[in-house]
């Protein structure tokens, strides 16, 4: 190992200099300048501005955000699909709008990269209505963007109570006249469940031991209040890092504390490392009982745990094994399309697109007002996959049925069954 | 000038330096001679304070530098001429020379390059033989002329004490010669500690030589004493006359 | 805390630390024999994990995967370093840089293949290891205990290898002087390939052995690639001792970081290591000269 | 031969106005005021979003390349301190309940610096390979911190709600006029670092690439001088993380991530590191790369790799050394 380098190898090459003629600063710069403009050079599709006369006829643009890359392109492959297929099922027109294809861009799960692609859809491809979003600081970002640019903008998945909430100056996000969710807020899938184990259940004490972000937080002290409402205690909280690498040092504690009822909120790749260390470390047999959001065990966990997660209690708006026609229609239709199962993100991302369907019904594809667009997509209600769907009239956030589940093994794969169901559950936002 | 004490040095087992006491004047000029891995490189590489003693003091003009690190010795005025070559090659010979006189100026200097620097620069490449060579960068020189333009930078500090390592290394008989010229004819109140193999140029230049053997002083005097010293030659003169111009020892990884 | 608890998170450090010195194993390797510090170990280590899904899937057998994957990997390792590092023999930086390109291809890759693509995926323990056995009246999982004997059978290997071995010291030769060691006769374009080959197998392996644990999904690369910089820092550059002394170190200090500290354990892993850059800069055992 | 590196050292004091700096002020004058005269083009809007975008990349690279190109102190953990002042712009601001662009500004600036100042200590004694190593452990830290301090920086969430600066009642609120900020303090520091490589300071930071063992020999404290090299690069890179506050209106720890430090040191090698025009090139290719061509195809960064690899391979000095060059040649 050779004592430390005196020069530097970086820089030891020909034609290597650092000084800069005049001539070399004004060609780079104009260079800059001039390379950054090739986009605003091409000429791009729809004409600058709407004419204010009716948009009947005239294609209805659509933006959609999702992540492609990182650690959620699962979720937005499954988003994209549903999209694309609700487009398909409707022979391509809303109302008497012809719907090309819509612009997918990627949220590549940075802030950063979601504010560039909606600032593009905004400025560059000025679309009319925009859909999307996964993960809720990309939300969060974009929410002043959206509206002060007075773009439509229905979030399906990213469930942060604040983007459909009231808060003080607007930190970290407040809701927006522009803005309604076909997905769900974490007050939603975490409170009622706290309600329900506490009266329903007889569950009089809990832990809490949930993924240490935004979302998590939020949905501990829903619980939390949902199971003191209902009569219970918690008598202790954990964390975990988003991303953790080692569960065992948690869950190690977990079985080091007397209360059996444990609740949790993780999704994807923490879900599936919290639910192998709890199988690992044997805390069922302990007498230990699994608790959480329904994000817990959804099928993209569940496919890799598979009967591992036996027991566990989760609350959610939907489960694939939810008997109502419209969710055996879809989920036929989907299985038939890509011979897939759809998990939950397809059906939030199929009433996203649905709601703009039914309002463009209402106006009659009239598309032109911007607020006679909105009360038309606060009006509206259907019956979706997950049963009845409307949105709240001043939050904008979903007022839909919880259904609680527990995994079981059902001819031989494991699967959430619906064990109970609390209806018109309403988020408490004003 | 230079006073060292029962100075000691140990890599690991091996033993570098052991005990070695040496007392240099001002304006003296001292060679220190020995084999190889008589411990003179090591001890350059301490007064120089690249290396840290493991026992003994240094002092330099009767302050205790021991363990100082490289630039507070070279701002109490010691210089070192390298045995490799060490120049900033891309650099002109100016540019060297210049970045050597303007070290007591400080480098957070955000102005333009002072028009004077370049003159006074040309002067010293103009007094160690390298007069038109100003614009060229170091890497195009030829070796002859980097060990001037070396003895150039290091005297471009200013400074007391000049220590030059093996100065006529791998030079022609003609380059050593005008290289040990120049090194005579530099001003009497500059003191010189030079390490050297070719005992040629030991007895021209040095007032009194040192003889260093595994560590430890064996001789300590004028060139006339050394050269009669039964011990030195038996030890030293005896081996090195029979295994000319060895490679350098390489310094201790 | 009850002793017995304190054990039971004991033995999850020592666990940690053995699947983190598995992990660093190929990135120290490569660097101490190398001088490079070889950026796409994480995308390696990812392409093992998944290279072991498709074997697991096909053959059905971890321990087919356990064998092929090193050897896949080492294959590509051969084909990376005469094709592109071997143009910069001598340009360590530039080495390096290269490594951050196929990083960055190889993940890319990765993400497009069909079906490995972005989903988030488990790679199953054999069956012999997937259960638990009882320790102190606790269940603790036998495939925990598997990565502890596998990391410490796998540490004296390479030690051994890396001393006694001429291969380790011709290696090593090679980084100082090469063309001296060419002189001798003794191929070095072969014998670097080899050990960045060996290093690529490393990260292979590791990913076969880690993935169960920590799981193949998006990101999984600049994670391992991190873990193993922190545990290669922190053990001292240039000795393969290093990357073992920082992952018993590291391990245990993490893991015990996630029980007192939790709000802050990503964080907890960094002040472990700037506090041990305090009082040795060049690592525990570093044998860099930072400069006095 | 062509001039190699060497710095040519002009006599004091700027010539009469060449044509060459006519121009020069013309090309500035045209970027600054570029989303005045392109308003009628259709993606005007979206364009000033990207140029303003690759202006603030610019500035990243800028600094950057004074560590990589001109120190020879390569470093994979500059995010750390574009992070930093992204977020003391914002907190700042927030917390002081101010949109004053003399607070929130200098507020970025100066922790950037003090950061660089914390993590320099350490890392500047190292060198090459090790010194990269340790400035990519040390913004892996910040990362983190910036991830899980939620109530200081929002965690995961991010920072959302940035406040556009105001300056004496100019408004920087409007994309143009930000844009505008955004061009000026680009050029500002094109022509504070184009002053500093051509200075005896530029040119002790040369020497010490060239031959830090020599330059500690003269006299020089090299880490001393490595460290406050560090921390003007600190500065520079939080002034460019408080005008991306600004721009996006919002911080998340991504700007202090990995990916933030790997795409600027790309930016750099490939534009050219050790030039000046260099790192602005580079981010313009790189964030066409990214963000261009990510629309129209999915493995727009498998192409950034094979990129990068063949200018690491082929082009050592990047375009615009590489142009250099090739101009030297042309004309004898």
């Amino acid at each position: 190992m050779s004592g430390s380098t005196t020069t530097n190898e970086l820089a030891k090459h020909r034609g290597y200099t650092y000084r800069l003629t005049r001539r070399q600063f004004l060609v780079a710069s104009s260079a800059a300048a001039l390379a950054a403009c090739g986009p605003a050079a091409t000429p791009s599709g729809a004409p600058a501005t709407t004419s204010a006369a009716a948009t009947a006829g005239k294609p209805l643009k659509l933006g959609i955000l999702l992540p492609f890359t990182k650690v959620y392109a699962e979720l937005g492959n499954s988003m994209k699909r549903s999209a694309d297929l609700y487009i398909k099922s409707k022979g391509g027109k809303f109302a008497n709008r012809t719907v090309p294809a819509p612009i997918y861009e990627d949220e590549a799960n940075d802030p950063q990269v979601g504010l560039q692609k909606t600032q593009k859809f905004i400025d560059q491809d000025q679309v009319d209505v925009m859909l999307g979003i996964v993960a809720t600081p990309i939300a969060y970002a974009i929410r002043n963007v959206v509206d002060s640019a007075k773009l439509i903008f229905i979030e399906t998945n990213a469930g942060g109570n604040a983007l459909t909430r009231t808060t003080t100056d607007c930190k970290p996000a407040c809701k927006s006249k522009y803005i309604f969710r076909s997905s769900f807020s974490s007050w939603q899938i975490s409170n009622p469940i706290g309600e329900y184990l506490a009266s329903k259940k007889g569950v009089k004490e809990a832990f809490t031991f949930v993924s240490d972000y935004g979302f998590g937080t939020e949905s501990q002290a829903d619980f939390t209040a949902g199971l003191t409402k209902g009569g219970g205690k918690v008598t202790g909280t954990l964390k975990a890092p988003l991303g953790n690498n080692d569960f065992l040092p948690f869950v190690t504690q977990l079985k080091a504390q007397p209360t059996k009822d444990i609740y949790s909120f993780f999704s994807g790749t923490d879900a599936i490392g919290y639910i192998k260390a709890w199988n690992q470390l044997g805390l069922s047999a302990a007498g230990y009982k699994m608790n959480g959001a329904g994000f817990l065990t959804e099928q993209d966990v569940l496919k890799e745990v598979k009967e591992q997660a036996v027991g566990a209690i989760t609350s959610l708006f939907w489960a694939v094994t939810l008997d109502n026609p419209e969710n055996k229609a879809f989920t036929d239709l989907y299985q038939k399309e890509y011979n897939l199962l759809p998990d939950v993100f397809a059906v939030q991302q199929w009433d996203g697109m649905r709601a703009v369907d039914e309002a463009l019904q209402k106006l009659g594809g009239d598309t032109s007002d911007k607020d006679r667009f909105i009360r038309a997509l606060e009006d509206t209600s259907f019956k979706s996959p997950r049963g009845d769907f409307a949105f709240d009239k001043d939050t904008h956030n979903p007022i839909q049925d919880m259904y609680i589940r527990e995994v079981k093994v059902v001819g031989g794969q494991a699967v959430n069954v619906i064990s109970d169901k609390i209806a018109r559950v309403q988020d408490p936002g004003k | 000038m230079i006073d060292v004490r029962d100075l000691r040095r140990s890599f690991g087992g091996v033993t570098a330096l052991d005990g070695v006491t040496l007392a240099v004047a001002e304006g003296e000029r001292r060679a220190i001679i020995g084999p190889n891995g008589a411990g003179k490189t090591t001890l350059f590489n301490i007064l120089t304070g690249e290396l840290a003693p493991t026992g003994g003091t240094v002092r330099l003009a009767g302050e205790d530098v021991t363990g100082r690190r490289t630039f507070e010795l070279a701002r109490r005025g010691l210089a070192r001429m390298y045995q490799r070559n060490e120049l900033f090659d891309p650099l002109t010979a100016r540019e060297n020379v210049a970045l050597a006189l303007t070290a007591k100026a400080g480098p957070y200097r955000f102005g333009g390059i002072p028009a004077d620097e370049a003159r006074a620069a040309d002067e010293l490449l103009e007094r160690v033989g390298l007069a038109g060579a100003g614009a060229t960068p170091a890497r195009a020189l030829s070796h002859g002329q980097r060990r001037q333009l070396e003895l150039a930078v290091a005297l471009a500090t200013a400074p007391r004490v000049l220590l030059l390592d093996e100065p006529t290394a791998g030079m022609s008989p003609a380059e050593t010669a005008r290289i040990v010229e120049l090194i005579a004819s530099l001003a009497r109140s500059l003191t010189l500690l030079v390490v050297e193999h070719d005992m040629d140029v030991v007895f021209r230049l040095a007032d009194r030589i040192t003889v260093l053997h595994e560590g430890k002083v064996i001789a300590d005097g004028t060139p006339a004493q050394v050269r009669g010293d039964t011990l030195v030659n038996e030890v030293y003169l005896g081996k090195v006359i029979g295994v000319e111009g060895a490679p350098p020892p390489r310094t201790p990884r | 805390m009850s002793p017995e608890l304190a054990f039971l998170q004991a033995l999850n450090g020592i666990s940690f630390g053995a699947l983190l010195f598995i992990l660093a194993a190929g990135l120290s390797l490569i660097f101490g024999m190398m001088d490079v510090v070889n950026l796409a170990h994480g995308a390696f280590y990812m392409l093992g994990a998944y290279v072991a899904l498709s074997v697991v899937r096909t053959t059905g057998s971890f321990w087919v995967a356990l064998v092929a994957v090193p050897l896949a990997l080492g294959a590509l390792g051969l084909v990376v370093e005469p094709l592109l590092l071997r143009r910069l023999r001598g340009r360590h930086l530039d080495q390096v840089l290269i490594t951050v390109g196929v990083a960055l291809v190889i993940t890319d890759l990765i993400r497009l293949k069909p079906d490995w693509g972005a989903e988030v995926r488990t790679l199953p323990p054999p069956d012999a290891l997937a259960g638990s056995i009882a320790i102190l009246g606790n269940d603790y999982p036998v495939y925990r205990l598997f990565v502890i004997a596998f990391g410490v059978t796998l540490a004296l290997s390479l030690a051994a290898l890396h001393r006694r071995s001429r291969a380790g010291a011709l290696i090593r030769a090679g980084v100082d002087d090469a063309q001296m060691l060419s002189a001798l006769g003794v191929d070095t374009d072969r014998l670097f390939a080899v050990t960045y080959a060996t290093g690529a197998a490393l990260a292979g392996l590791a990913g076969v052995v880690a993935a169960p644990v920590l799981g193949l999904q998006p990101g999984m690369d600049v994670e391992a690639l991190v873990l193993s910089l922190i545990v290669v820092v922190v053990g001292g550059l240039g000795t393969l001792g290093g990357a073992q002394v920082g992952a018993a170190l590291v391990g245990p200090a993490d893991t015990f970081g996630k029980v007192f500290v939790p709000q802050f354990a990503l964080f907890f892993i960094f002040a472990i290591m700037a506090l041990v850059l305090l009082l040795r800069p060049s690592g525990l055992l570093g044998r860099i000269r930072v400069i006095r | 031969m062509s001039r190699i590196g060497g710095l040519r050292p002009h006599v004091g004091g700027l010539r009469p106005p060449a044509p060459g700096f006519v121009a020069l002020g013309l090309g500035a004058l045209a970027l600054v005021t570029f989303p005045y005269w392109s308003r009628d083009w259709e993606s005007s809007r979206y364009a000033t979003t990207v140029l303003r975008d690759i202006l603030v990349f610019a500035i990243l690279a800028l600094s950057l390349d004074l560590l990589m190109g001109y120190v020879g102190l390569p470093s994979l953990g500059h995010a750390a301190f574009f992070g930093a002042g992204a977020y003391a712009a914002a907190i700042a601001s927030q917390r002081l309940e101010t949109e004053a662009l003399f607070v929130t500004l200098p507020a970025g600036v100066l922790v950037a610096t003090a950061l660089a100042l914390g993590i320099g200590l350490f890392a500047v004694r190292a060198s090459g390979i090790f010194f990269l190593m340790l400035t990519l452990a040390f913004a892996q830290m910040v990362f983190s911190f910036a991830f899980q301090a939620t109530d200081i920086t929002g965690g995961s969430n991010g920072f959302a709600g940035v406040r556009r600066p105001d300056l004496f009642g100019i408004s920087f609120s409007a994309a143009e006029e930000l844009y505008v900020l955004v061009a000026v303090s680009f050029l500002a520091t094109a022509f504070v670092l184009w002053r500093i490589t051509r200075s005896p300071y530029g040119r002790t930071l040369v020497a010490i690439r060239e031959n830090e063992r020599r330059m500690r020999a003269l006299g020089y404290d090299t880490s001393a001088i490595k460290l406050s090299a560090f921390a003007l690069a600190g500065a520079l890179a939080g002034l460019a993380g408080a005008l991306s506050a600004y721009s996006l209106r919002f911080v998340s720890a991504n700007d202090a991530g990995i990916g933030t430090s790997i795409t600027v040191f790309v930016m750099v090698l490939i534009g050219g590191a050790g030039t000046l025009a260099g790192p602005a090139v580079g981010a313009a290719v790189v964030i066409l790369i990214e963000r261009v061509l990510n629309s129209y195809i999915p493995f727009s960064q498998t192409v950034l790799g094979v990129v990068f690899v063949v200018f690491v391979l082929a082009a050592r000095q990047g375009v615009v050394g590489a142009a250099r060059t090739a101009w030297a040649r042309a004309r004898g």
